[in-house]
């Protein structure tokens, strides 16, 4: 029964050996002479400047949280998608159903400015 | 060594208790979401691993499949509010919030 | 119960339990964000071994792909410092609820380890895209359609707490304070 | 076609609330959301009251009813559920335009969330159960912190949403394993699985984690903590529809599940199944709220803690299940109609004193109001009593049929009603202190006194409250048999 799933375990692996090996082989092949100028943060050669964290405005969150709902609204439209014709014109008015209800609400967060991005 | 439903269950608990106490004893409103989470995910184990032993229908993947599209619906709206309270506060631990409790 | 089924049970069982325990006991909210993935993770393989392929899709998708998404953007807005050392509030209080909540449920997760339920062969679309398409698309067609209301609350929610006034409420507060000025005075 | 008349209420409530989103958005002048909201949310209540007169019978398909019911009870609490919903969204009309609140969210968000709490208190399916608990929660949620500026409401509302997630978790863990025990996620299914002999462990735990978390709803003694915050972060309207809706619909599931899923004699018996639980927390309930009341300045908070107390009454009725069926239920069915117009009242005279951006809030706020203004102190004196339980009023009615089916009930339910009768006496006193105020006391020099708003939108919504609870308290007998009628059909 898992065997179905030997592929998708297979190219994982391998995924995790090959960022391991970068990793190990960088660090143990390289010479190491390290002086205060190489271990400062590099910033393409110029001094660096303020924190290291980058704080994000509060303006993109809101696009974060519409992106999770809209994410699952998607989540319900794969199986459908793979079976409409097998449903027939039942799934068809469910779906229509689903998607209007969905629909209007795009359109209300839409026009109450919540996918803006100029401040 | 044979693992039946039982198994499943005792996981399901343990998992379902560790997000229990995690909630109850951080202060860190973020980490109380994200234990809120682990006790959702907790319960879809059960209901996974019920329905494997009971494989006539679809009920408890069905339910499961809901409980995620609404833990994540919860998680955004839970979001909103935490991001409206460090707007005013400044802040995300719990005991800020006393401004109620008199 | 082949060994390579419970072999991925153990392993993600163990895994799930790292990443919960991560979750609940890290310091910084980013690295608790990095168990919870992790945990989300194996509970997804956890549910091959239950044969819910579309569920582990979906665990995927919604939570390692999207809400853990959310909090680490969450996190990054409000700076991921570490927790500042405080006074811990109500020590006791806590404590007490860590301990019985601990009892409490090694308790009952001991006490239905042993519930009797054999391995019955799952039909073939069992757990398949097909399989529960055909179940959430004709017998729950009813919660199908409420959830569309869910997640309408749920966004409408989120702009009514996040989003900044409009120019009609700016002038409508503005009249507000000069009411409540002209009161006072 | 008649057989969806008992679907017609959700159907409507729907389309109204989609109409509404889309007139806010694209309406040019300020359209008058607060109107079109209470009329969908009147309609939908007066389909289904027409429904549950007439009596028609449903022939919904399977789909439909496996999930939702289709009963009278059902079709009871979509008019109650309505009608509180309508009048919280008549007093926001107000109250929003006078205190510059004036956002579109809040009726789309309130008439939805009456739309989840309207699938809550139909669900005979775990499924539907938490999906209307969760669309209603989440509206409400937002609700409490709608007014972000402040940081009460944010704090309120932040508590509400930790402590609602902790509580839908744990009804959700006892859904899961009762789904265990029993193979089945229906009422029904689950009560078959139980009196087939399912794993007790698992029965009981899952019992016991249902109803945890279903306590946590309808906010009796230990699952409390959040009422006080949440009602008095919230703004008033949103407290109104807070205290009404969302605890008929959660009692109304209560019930439910109680009588469908944990009717069999063993989890009802009077020793070792939930109605002993439940006593002790009605008990609480009316001691703590009545207690806590008395020493609030708050009247928002003390009116939070009034409606823990009234949870404890309409509690002692769900414990009477145990013994006499449809009395009980039908005694709680009318409570919760007579709360909802009674605290709506209330709540509504307390927004009409407030104007102009200065709410009234303390008891010190309503010093003279009632010399200085009577008519508008009036509706304040009828919800008072009513909450009182005072003859003529809604209220009287309710805690008289509550107690009637407890005593009824014999054993130590005579002692719970007993023990009810004495705290809403101490209770006399808070909402007894609300007229002292209004009408001896005088206000210090240099208070701001408290000036009534003059909107028609709160007096519409006072007058209707006021009508039904004269109605309710002069006439209860019609109301009571259609409690009655629906009662029979759950215990049938």
């Amino acid at each position: 029964m898992l065997s179905v799933y030997l592929p998708v375990f297979l190219l994982l692996a391998v995924a995790a050996l090959v960022a391991i090996l970068m990793f190990t082989l960088t660090s143990v092949l390289g010479p190491k002479k390290p002086t205060p100028e190489k271990l400062l943060p590099y910033e393409s050669g110029s001094n660096t400047t303020g924190a290291s964290h980058l704080r994000l405005s509060v303006k993109f969150y809101l696009t974060a949280i519409l992106f999770v709902v809209f994410d699952i609204e998607a989540v319900f439209l794969y199986p459908w998608g793979s079976m409409f014709r097998e449903l027939g014109w039942f799934g068809f008015v469910e779906m229509l159903g689903f998607l209007t209800i969905l629909a209007v609400t795009l359109v209300y967060a839409w026009k109450k400015g919540a996918l803006e991005w100029e401040t | 060594m044979e693992v039946g439903l039982g198994e499943y269950l005792a996981l399901a608990t343990i998992l379902f208790g560790t997000g229990a106490i995690g909630f109850l004893i951080r202060q860190n409103m973020l980490i109380q979401l994200m234990c809120i989470e682990l006790m959702l995910n907790s319960v879809n184990v059960a209901l996974v691993a019920t329905n494997r032993f009971y494989p006539d229908n679809h009920a408890g993947q069905i339910f499961s499949f809901f409980v995620i599209a609404v833990a994540a619906a919860e998680a955004a709206v839970g979001l909103a509010i935490v991001i409206a309270f460090y707007r005013l506060k400044k802040t995300v631990e719990t005991d800020e919030a006393d401004l109620l409790r008199h | 119960m082949t060994t390579a089924k419970f072999i991925l049970f153990a392993l993600s069982a163990l895994v799930a339990l790292g990443g919960a325990l991560g979750t609940v006991a890290a310091r910084r909210p980013l690295r608790a964000a990095m168990s919870l993935l992790i945990h989300i993770i194996a509970l997804a393989a956890l549910y091959l071994t239950l044969s819910a392929h579309l569920l582990a899709a979906v665990q995927l998708l919604v939570y390692a792909g999207a809400v853990v998404v959310l909090f680490v953007f969450v996190i990054m807005l409000i700076g991921p410092g570490a927790e500042p050392p405080h006074r811990q509030r109500a020590v006791v209080s806590r404590t007490l609820s860590l301990t019985l909540m601990t009892i409490v449920t090694t308790t009952l997760a001991f006490s239905i380890s042993d519930v009797a339920a054999d391995w019955v062969t799952a039909p073939a679309a069992f757990g398949t895209v097909e399989g529960v398409g055909n179940a959430l698309y004709k017998e729950a067609l009813v919660p199908f359609e409420i959830v569309s209301i869910t997640l309408l609350v749920a966004i409408v929610g989120a702009v009514a707490i996040a989003r900044r006034s409009t120019k009609r409420e700016i002038a409508a507060k503005r009249g507000r304070e000069a009411g409540a000025a002209e009161q006072a005075a | 076609m008649s057989s969806w008349i008992h679907v017609a209420p959700l159907v409507l409530l729907v389309g109204g609330g989609l109409f509404i989103m889309l007139a806010d958005v694209f309406a040019k002048e300020r359209p008058e959301l607060a109107t079109v909201t209470s009329v969908a949310l009147g309609v939908s209540g007066c389909v289904s009251l027409a429904a549950l007169v007439s009596g028609v019978a449903p022939q919904t398909p399977a789909f439909l009813t496996s999930y939702l019911a289709v009963d009278k009870m059902a079709l009871f609490f979509d008019v109650v559920i309505c009608t509180g919903a309508a009048l919280s969204t008549l007093l926001a009309g107000g109250y929003l335009r006078e205190h510059g609140y004036e956002r579109g969210e809040f009726y789309v968000l309130t008439l939805f969330s009456a739309f989840g709490a309207m699938v809550l208190a139909r669900s005979v399916d775990l499924l539907s159960l938490f999906v209307g608990l969760e669309t209603m929660s989440l509206g409400v949620y937002a609700l409490v912190a709608f007014r972000r500026a402040s940081a009460r409401a944010v704090e309120g509302a932040m508590k509400y949403f930790l402590l609602g997630s902790f509580a839908a978790a744990i009804l959700l863990f006892g859904s899961a394993l009762l789904y265990a025990a029993t193979g089945h996620t229906d009422y029904a299914g689950i009560a078959e699985g139980i009196a087939a002999g399912a794993d007790p462990r698992l029965v009981l735990a899952g019992m016991l984690l249902v109803v945890v978390g279903l306590t946590f709803k309808v906010s009796a003694v230990p699952f409390h903590m959040w009422t006080p915050d949440a009602y008095e972060g919230a703004m008033t309207p949103a407290t109104t529809f807070m205290s009404v809706a969302v605890k008929a619909a959660a009692f109304a599931v209560f019930l439910r599940v109680l009588v469908v899923a944990f009717g069999d004699p063993m989890s009802m018996s009077e020793a070792s199944g939930w109605p002993p639980a439940l006593a002790a927390l009605a008990a609480l309930s009316m001691v703590y709220g009545n207690f806590a009341a008395v020493s609030q300045q708050n009247i928002k908070r003390m009116l939070a803690y009034s409606s823990i107390a009234h949870a404890g009454y309409v509690l002692v009725g769900v414990v009477a299940v145990f013994r006499v069926g449809d009395e009980a239920i039908s005694a709680v069915l009318f409570y919760l109609l007579a709360y909802t117009v009674s605290n709506a009242l209330a709540l509504g005279s307390l927004i009409l004193m407030g104007s102009k951006g200065r709410e009234a809030v303390s008891y010190d706020d309503l010093r003279g109001v009632g010399r200085r203004h009577p008519m508008a102190a009036l509706p304040f004196v009828i919800g008072v009593l009513s909450l009182m339980g005072f003859p003529p009023t809604a209220g009287f009615f309710g805690k008289y049929y509550v107690f009637n089916a407890a005593v009824h009930s014999g054993g130590g339910m005579v002692w719970l009603a007993l023990l009810g009768v004495l705290s809403s006496a101490v209770g006399a006193y808070y909402y007894l202190r609300v007229i002292v105020v209004m009408f001896m006391k005088e206000p210090e020099k240099g208070q701001v006194l408290a000036v009534p708003m003059r909107s028609g939108y709160v007096v519409t919504a006072l007058s209707i409250a006021g009508l039904a609870v004269m109605e309710l308290g002069l006439m209860p007998g019609w109301f009571l048999d259609l409690a009655v009628q629906a009662a029979q059909q759950l215990v049938a």
